[in-house]
């Protein structure tokens, strides 16, 4: 077994390799992975100095228009077969037990309204979410927990993920559909357009979007 | 869905609130309102599915209709002796309230929101759901992952090389070493001294004492004296020596004897003749 | 090869999709197959019209010294990565555990006794010492076979090597503490025989049985 070298944080030994090397090993990769890569844990696998963000933009041009694309989500990167040609590989589905109203409801809500408490989806459902069915979301890895609000009581808050980002081919949360004529509308909201702030003991009314990772 | 259209069906018929003698059709339209309360998702989805029913914008329902819609639902549930859940009760009793207020002239002593800004309230809530309704479905028309588009089928297994080192310092070393010799200059020492009498010496030492001894002896005079003293030793050399006694009473070789409870054990060798 | 399906028994209904569309789709089967696929699996998945074999070739050349190529095993193909970039998908996982008892007091032996054969440090252990020890620390690098020791049988010894110094940290063998270094460091018993009552309790002190060499 070939002794480790003792002092991994010198400079590399060797020069690094040329961006179209850089290219292949980012393709091979990430072919390799059915779950979407950082740029940072891509470059953990390639040799050091190499530059991931460079490679993988030029892999995504590269794989443009073609019946395998390089999808974003969130900050994380995956080859899927382009959405046009889902028809052709109907045999590859997996069956998954369709969700139900209240998840979807659910999960529409976390997604547009996120970071959301859980009384804010039953205010805006008007009735009380199932432990069930947050579970459910929580495990098909779509949703997870935030920060904790800063009002009384620190409730947690749900925010969606790159999980989910990833499963319905979304770049990053902002591109959700008809987000801007939502928020436009004051529907994302807690409380109707025109009245003022209603709770004295909520001085933080939750934002819409802030960023779930900063 | 089946039930809802059942369910839309009842109430288009009232459309004013007011509910006829059922007919036995509209009695099986109501009884599968059972079911179907089961399948609603809270009051505020049957006031959504009410509003619906008036086929108009939802900014511009009809809030006192709606109330008087919801008001019905609950009388007929009541008549058809329907379990309802607390909070239809509620949504029930607050929109009796709002009725009242919107159909009466308003106080100009009463304090919060008028009527008027209740109602738009309720609309704003019926509408912010509807909309959460819309976008959940417009999730699930999206090219979702393993529906419509893929992940690599045959994705590459990731082999783990596990490569392991053995580490040790300097002082480990050291301690190692000292250890060993520690280990030779003082074991024959510690052997000797350590102050625990085996039963093996025990027995040795009581088959050479016993052939002399043709009467009773106590336990304690079978010490040796250098173990009488420290009381380490001779808690040792009195547990070892009782276990020699009863080994050497199993060989058939000596006889105990103790005549009370916590008495004195003593001993003596057994009469050949005895054996 | 021809393009044209004119001469074909059943013409097709529609007309086929343009080569480049094929080579998407074969693209995209490949892809999401968890098995490998022959041309006759592949076509049967395509819209009728297509020519499966040659959008597979042009496919080929298409991945040709990218990160990931189009191979084939038998009569199947299948997407694998580029044989010179298999190491990236190897993760080196370095554990690091404690040498064991057995194997640093043989270390120490060697270090301080060196030359030594294996009898000898049998002897001085008191346990016979296992070959899979010893090779332990040849492979560690730390110990390496010295010359043979002139008496009968002429037993191989061991002696430290270059490796082991520079890890411990020592200019040569002979720095390493004597015995009344390790005593004046409190390492060894520094109560001179045949004194002081030893305390059982101690830990220094032997136990009647020796723990079993681990």
């Amino acid at each position: 077994m070939p002794d480790e070298p003792e002092d991994d944080a010198a400079a590399p030994l060797f020069p690094s390799p040329p961006i179209e090397e850089q290219e292949r090993m980012v393709e091979a990769v990430l072919f390799a992975s059915r779950e979407p890569l950082t740029p940072a844990e891509i470059a953990a696998r390639l040799p050091q100095g190499c530059d991931a963000a460079q490679a993988l933009e030029r892999v995504r041009r590269r794989y443009e228009g073609r019946g395998v694309t390089l999808e974003q989500a969130g900050n994380s990167w995956a080859f899927r077969t382009a959405a046009d040609l889902g028809w052709l590989l109907a045999r590859e589905v997996v069956e998954t037990r369709p969700l139900s109203r209240a998840a979807i409801e659910t999960l529409a809500i976390i997604a547009y309204h996120q970071p959301v408490t859980r009384a804010e989806i039953e205010d805006i459902r008007g009735v009380a979410v199932s432990k069930g069915t947050l579970d459910l979301l929580i495990e098909r890895n779509w949703v997870r927990l935030g920060r904790r609000r800063m009002t009384p009581g620190r409730p947690s808050t749900y925010v969606v993920t790159e999980g989910f980002l990833d499963h319905f081919g979304l770049e990053s949360a902002r591109d959700l559909p008809g987000l801007k004529e939502l928020r436009d509308a004051g529907l994302l909201d807690n409380v109707p357009p025109g009245e003022a702030e209603p709770d004295p003991d909520d001085p933080n009314q939750p934002r819409m979007f802030e960023d779930p990772d900063d | 869905m089946p039930e809802r259209a059942a369910w839309d069906q009842l109430f288009r018929d009232v459309p004013d609130g007011r509910t006829g003698a059922l007919t036995g059709d509209d009695k099986t339209a109501a009884e599968a309102l059972v079911v179907d309360v089961e399948g609603f998702e809270g009051p505020l989805d049957i006031l959504l599915t009410l509003a619906r029913s008036q086929k108009v914008d939802l900014r511009h329902v009809s809030i006192l209709q709606l109330a008087e819609q919801y008001l019905a639902f609950v009388e007929e549930a009541k008549r058809l002796r329907i379990e309802l859940a607390a909070d239809y009760l509620v949504m029930a009793a607050w929109l009796a309230y709002l009725k009242s207020r919107l159909l009466l002239p308003p106080e100009p002593t009463e304090e919060g929101p008028s009527a008027e800004e209740l109602a738009a309230r309720l609309a704003w809530r019926l509408e912010r759901l509807e909309a959460m309704r819309e976008a959940g479905a417009r999730l699930m028309g999206r090219d979702q992952l393993e529906r419509d588009r893929f992940a690599r089928g045959a994705p590459d297994t990731q082999t783990l090389r596990r490569t392991v080192i053995y580490d040790a310092s300097l002082i480990d070393l050291l301690r190692a070493y000292s250890r060993i010799k520690t280990r030779d200059d003082y074991r024959p020492l510690h052997m000797n001294r350590a102050p625990v009498m085996t039963p093996e010496e025990a027995i040795e030492r009581l088959r050479g004492l016993i052939g002399d001894v043709l009467d009773w002896r106590t336990l304690s005079s079978f010490l040796p004296a250098s173990w009488r003293e420290d009381p380490k030793r001779r808690r040792s050399a009195t547990a070892a020596t009782f276990v020699a006694m009863l080994e050497l009473v199993r060989r058939g070789e000596a006889e105990l004897r103790q005549q009370e409870v916590f008495g004195e054990i003593t001993l003596r060798r057994r009469a050949a003749d005895a054996r």
